[in-house]
This record gives structure tokens, sequence and C-alpha cells, in this order.
């Protein structure tokens, strides 16, 4: 199995390499792989005729072509007969560029390792190392394909694992949330935020003018206002609650007054000392205009 | 398979064929679609009789399966959304800054026009701002003014103050001391 | 709630709980999910107790309660596909050989970089594999190797378990012995 074969150690391109295979072998695996059965296939490539082309195909690699060439010739990988396997590996590569897969650098990279390889094999050991397996040339080599067999198993184990979609389903139960309308929650503060946005932009444009008054009036202003919102006459007492304290009666009162300016409502007197009304400017009409809640 | 000769465990096993592929399904699923389950030929009667049965060995649990117009589907009970509600918790809407705006001012300012409004925004107020605020029921009518064209009164309302947690219009932060916070150069 | 003071009934609601919210999850749901759940706090203990007696109660139907990596979900039993494969004739396509060896190189050696996993391979791989393999939800990129080029260094992800049914990384098929590589009839 060791015997060596004819290549030359001193040609480092692959292309003489390759011609130096024996020529009938190289023939028919061309012709074979082109189409035509082929009969004179070597008995130790172990490949069945029709199975040539997918084969080559298959290959993930140099590592994977070495691996299935020392598989096939049942060799223990730890020891590989140099010789032959270059020479087989060097026909495959042959056979590749003939059926025209694209020849992979790696390939060709993989065959100078094997001549590499067995040219070293051949070149007495120097006898001054003293750690033998170091200085196998084959080391290496073997290494990689150990780790690559695993990983080619592993691969395969891992495909077999049942795998969601393809083995299995999820379950899929539907939940259909039933639309809540969620309403926006707004703190007394996001008021102030609005506020102090429409002061910063007032302030850039110069001629918006925001008269402020004090909010107790304003307030006071729309509770009079709610009381006069179905048109009625109010006695001008009404607009008092003499419950509260005297500020908030002064307050009512400039109420009154900023709604009278404002044009807002109408007090009325018809003579002295009669009673005091008021109603809404225009209330005559808004009687019809504002259904009541 | 015929009708008469199904025994209870044949049954039982088209049950756990059919659970599964219901809880498995995206879509609801119709019957003529199930009988493709099966190898065997089996009736469009059967199958509605083991959906029921089915349909009642989910009873008080947290999913249900029902008959749509497409076909039966698995789905979670209504009662369960409160529980699934706190796994995905949705963001509270935010009111726009328009719609805030328009707010605080009428908060603030009120009976306020929307005219008035505009001014103090320097934008046009859409009636859909208004109109939200409406429907939310913090705001309403409470008058027009008596001027050109009468525009309608603004005012915020009881229920306002209740959602915010105020008692009282006075209790809105005040805005004196804000002016001297973002408006120390003011003319 | 505490511990002691659950009551039956009120275990068959969490129970009820748990059983909806992991039927109706699109993802694995890890227990510290499932406490959100409940408005009361609820320990990790008594949730892991309730998810095995719901595992048990699922036992001998067509669905079944697994724990995966990135939590629990339902799943329907392998015995169930070719059931399921009747509605869906199109099965997903199994990957080819360069992107499972590419898979298994990360699975088993993560992290590496892609030049790490060329060594090994023997040949190039595209950047097409790796982007299947990422867009698949599988592959993620968890840093740079401090070498020159600063190389992605590549591991599987929590996804990758769970499509494959796994807890951990350690749940893997054992990669098979260097020497059980040597044929016993070598010479």
């Amino acid at each position: 199995m060791n015997a060596p074969v004819d290549i030359q150690p001193d040609t480092p391109q692959p292309e003489p390499v390759t011609e130096s295979v024996p020529e009938p072998l190289l023939g028919d695996i061309l012709a074979h792989v082109l189409g035509e059965p082929v009969h004179e296939l070597p008995l130790d490539l172990y490949i069945p005729p029709d199975a040539l082309r997918v084969l080559l195909e298959s290959f993930e690699g140099p590592l994977d072509l070495l691996l299935y060439l020392i598989r096939k010739q049942n060799l223990d990988i730890l020891d590989i007969p140099m010789a032959e396997v270059t020479r087989q590996y060097m026909v495959y590569v042959d056979a590749m560029k003939s059926t025209q897969l694209e020849l992979a650098a790696e390939y060709l990279l993989m065959a100078a390792v094997l001549i590499e390889i067995k040219s070293r094999l051949l070149l007495p050991r120097p006898t001054s190392s003293e750690e033998g397996d170091e200085n196998d040339p084959r080391a290496e080599l073997v290494r990689r394909l150990l780790e690559y067999e695993q990983i080619k198993l592993a691969a395969y184990e891992l495909d077999q694992l049942p795998q969601v979609g393809r083995d299995f389903q999820l379950v899929a139960v539907l939940f259909e949330r039933e639309m809540i309308v969620q309403l926006p929650d707004v703190k007394p503060g996001d008021l102030r935020a609005a506020w102090q946005a429409i002061l910063a932009r007032a302030k850039r444009n110069q001629h918006h003018k925001i008269a402020t008054s004090a909010l107790s009036v304003r307030e006071q202003m729309t509770a009079i206002l709610k009381l006069l919102k179905d048109g009625r006459f109010a006695r001008f007492e009404e607009l008092f609650d003499l419950t509260q304290r005297v500020p908030l009666l002064v307050v009512t009162f400039i109420a009154v007054l900023e709604l009278v300016k404002e044009k807002y409502i109408v007090v009325s007197q018809d003579e002295g000392f009669a009673p005091i009304y008021v109603r809404l400017l225009g209330a005559e009409e808004m009687t019809e205009a504002i259904p009541l809640p | 398979m015929s009708d008469a000769k199904l025994t209870d465990r044949e049954l039982a096993h088209i049950r756990t064929v059919l659970e599964t592929a219901l809880l498995t399904a995206q879509e609801p699923m119709p019957v003529s679609t199930m009988k493709r389950l099966f190898a065997e030929e089996i009736t469009a009667t059967i199958l509605n009789d083991q959906l029921e049965v089915l349909q009642g060995a989910w009873d008080g649990r947290g999913v249900e399966l029902v008959k749509l117009a497409s076909g039966w589907r698995f789905r979670a009970r209504l009662e369960m959304q409160p529980y699934l509600d706190r796994l995905e918790p949705e963001k509270p809407p935010r009111y726009s800054r328009a719609v805030m705006e328009t707010l605080a001012i009428v908060a603030y300012k009120q009976p306020v026009t929307r005219g008035e409004i505009e001014e103090i925004r320097g934008v046009t107020v859409s009636s859909a701002i208004i109109q939200t605020l409406k429907e939310r029921g913090w705001l309403e009518v409470i008058g027009h003014k008596e001027v050109p064209g009468r525009p309608e009164l603004l005012a915020t309302t009881d229920q306002f103050l209740d959602d915010l947690g105020l008692a009282k219009l006075a209790e809105l932060p005040p805005l004196a001391e804000l002016q001297g916070l973002v408006l120390p150069q003011a003319e």
C-alpha cells in the first residue's frame, strides 16, 4: 500500500501531478462522467458507475473527499497510506475538473498537502528529534480529518433531532384581545406643562398676548354661565352662595362684572329696589339652539 | 372505518388528532379540512359529533372550542383577558400636544370660545380636538358668546375635575408661579 | 397568597391561567413571565409545581407541555406529525450538509469565527450559509475576536435550542469519540 507512486516531489503545481496518474484510469472516468457508462472502473474506488457524478457533487470539500476515500479503502485513519490515497485523490480531482464542477482551490491545496506529506515520508527522518509523533507529517492531517469527521457526524445527528415546523408543530391558540378603549391619562401637571408650551411659543411670537386673570374669577364665571345655561332669568342673589366665605363672594361679584364686560350676560333691573335679574346675552335664541342634557 | 364500527378507542383517537390539529392551526378549520387529517374516510357526522364532545371537554377551562363561520377554532375565553393583559400591558395612549394645550387653555381661561383658544395657541384648533375633549366628558358648551357667529363658550366639567383628582379648579397648578419660571424676560 | 394558604381551588385556577397563557403564547414562556399573570405574588416554586401537574394532565394527548431553553411551551407530539402533514403536504426543506455542518461547528465549538469554521470544514463558508442561519434565528454574533480584522464571534441562540426541543446545549447529541472513528479492521 505504501509503495511510492510516480509523483515528483518537486512539482508544486497540481497540473503535472494529475498528468502523472495512469492514463487509462483517467480516461475511463472522464468518459463515464460525461454520460457514457464506463466498464473498466477501478475496483478499489468502490463507486457504482452511475453514482459518480452525484457523489462528486455531494462532497463538502477536500476533507470530505479524503475521508470518503479512507473510509472506502477501509483504512485506519491513523495510519494513512499516503501514496495510495494521494493517487486516488488526484483521480477525483481530475474527474471533477472534467465534469466542469468548479474545482475549488481547496481541493488543489489539499492535493498539494498530500503530496507534500508523501514527499516528506520518503525522506529520511532526522535522527536528532526524539518526539516521533510530532515529526510524522501525517499527524496534522489526521487531526483535521478526525475533527471534520466528528463534525460531520454531529451535523447528521443534529439534523435527526426533531425540528420545529418540520417534525413537530407549535400550539397556536388565538387570544382575541377585546378592544377596550383606553383613554389617555392626564394629570394636573400635564396641563401646566401644556400651558408652559403655549407660553414658550407665545414668547417667540410676540404678538400673542396672553392675559392672565385670577383662576378663581374664571371659575366663578364658568359657574355663573352654567347656572344661566338654560336661558332662564336668574335673580342676582342666586349667583351668590351665602354659605361661602366673603372672599369667594367678592370673587363671584368680580366674575359677574367680568361677564358683563365681556358681554356674556346682561344684568337688568326694571326699577329701583326691584329684583335684579341676570340672564345670558341672547338667551332667547339659545333656548332653542342648545338642548340641555 | 364505517360509522357503525368505530370503537370508543378509535373515537378517542379521532378526538386526539382533531384537538391537536385545532390547537396547532393558525386559522379556523372547516370540517372538510379535518377529514384530510385521516387516511381513512371519516364522515362529517362523526367529526361533528366528536367536535361537540371535545367542546364539552374544554368546558370551564381558560380556552374554548368555538364554531365560527369559517370553521372551528380554539380561542382564549374573554375572562382570561385580565390575566393575559398583564403580560403585555398596553401603553396608555397619550393626547396630542394640540389636545393638551386646548384643554389647558379651557381649564385656565374658561369660559372661552374656540377663537380665543386659537388666539392663544397661535394656530387653528380643529373641530376634532374639541370633539375629542367633549366626548371624554371634560369639556362642555355652557353658552354662546354674543359676538358675530355666536361661538360656543367652552368650559371644563365636573368630570374633568374628578378625573384629574381635583376638588375645584383652584387646585390646578398655579400659573403665576409658572410664568415667573418660564418668562423671566416677558414683556 | 402565601404558599401555605393556597386552596385546591386556587391552585386549579392558577393552572387554568397558566394553561391559557401557554396555549396562546407565541414564544416559550419563562416562569418569571408567568408570575406577571397574577396580581398576587405567586412563588416560582408554586408555579413550577403547577406546571408539572399541568404537564401530567396532558399525558397521552396529542399536545405536550415541554420545558425548553427559554421557557415552557406547548407543542404537538411528534407522533401527531403524520396527521398534520396531511393538511400541509409541503414540509419545510431540510438544510444542506454545508448548512448543517456549519451549524454543528457553531453548536459544539462556540464561540467561533467564520475562519475557524472554514478551518474545520476545509472549505470556504459562504456568507449565504451564515445568513441563512442568522435569519432562522439560530445563530447570533456575540462579539468580535480581538485578532486582525476583528472577526465576528458566532454562537447559537436560545431559539435554536427551543426549535430543536432542547433545554440546554448539554442536551445536544454527544460528539462521537475520536477513537471510535478508527476502523476496527484497519491493518
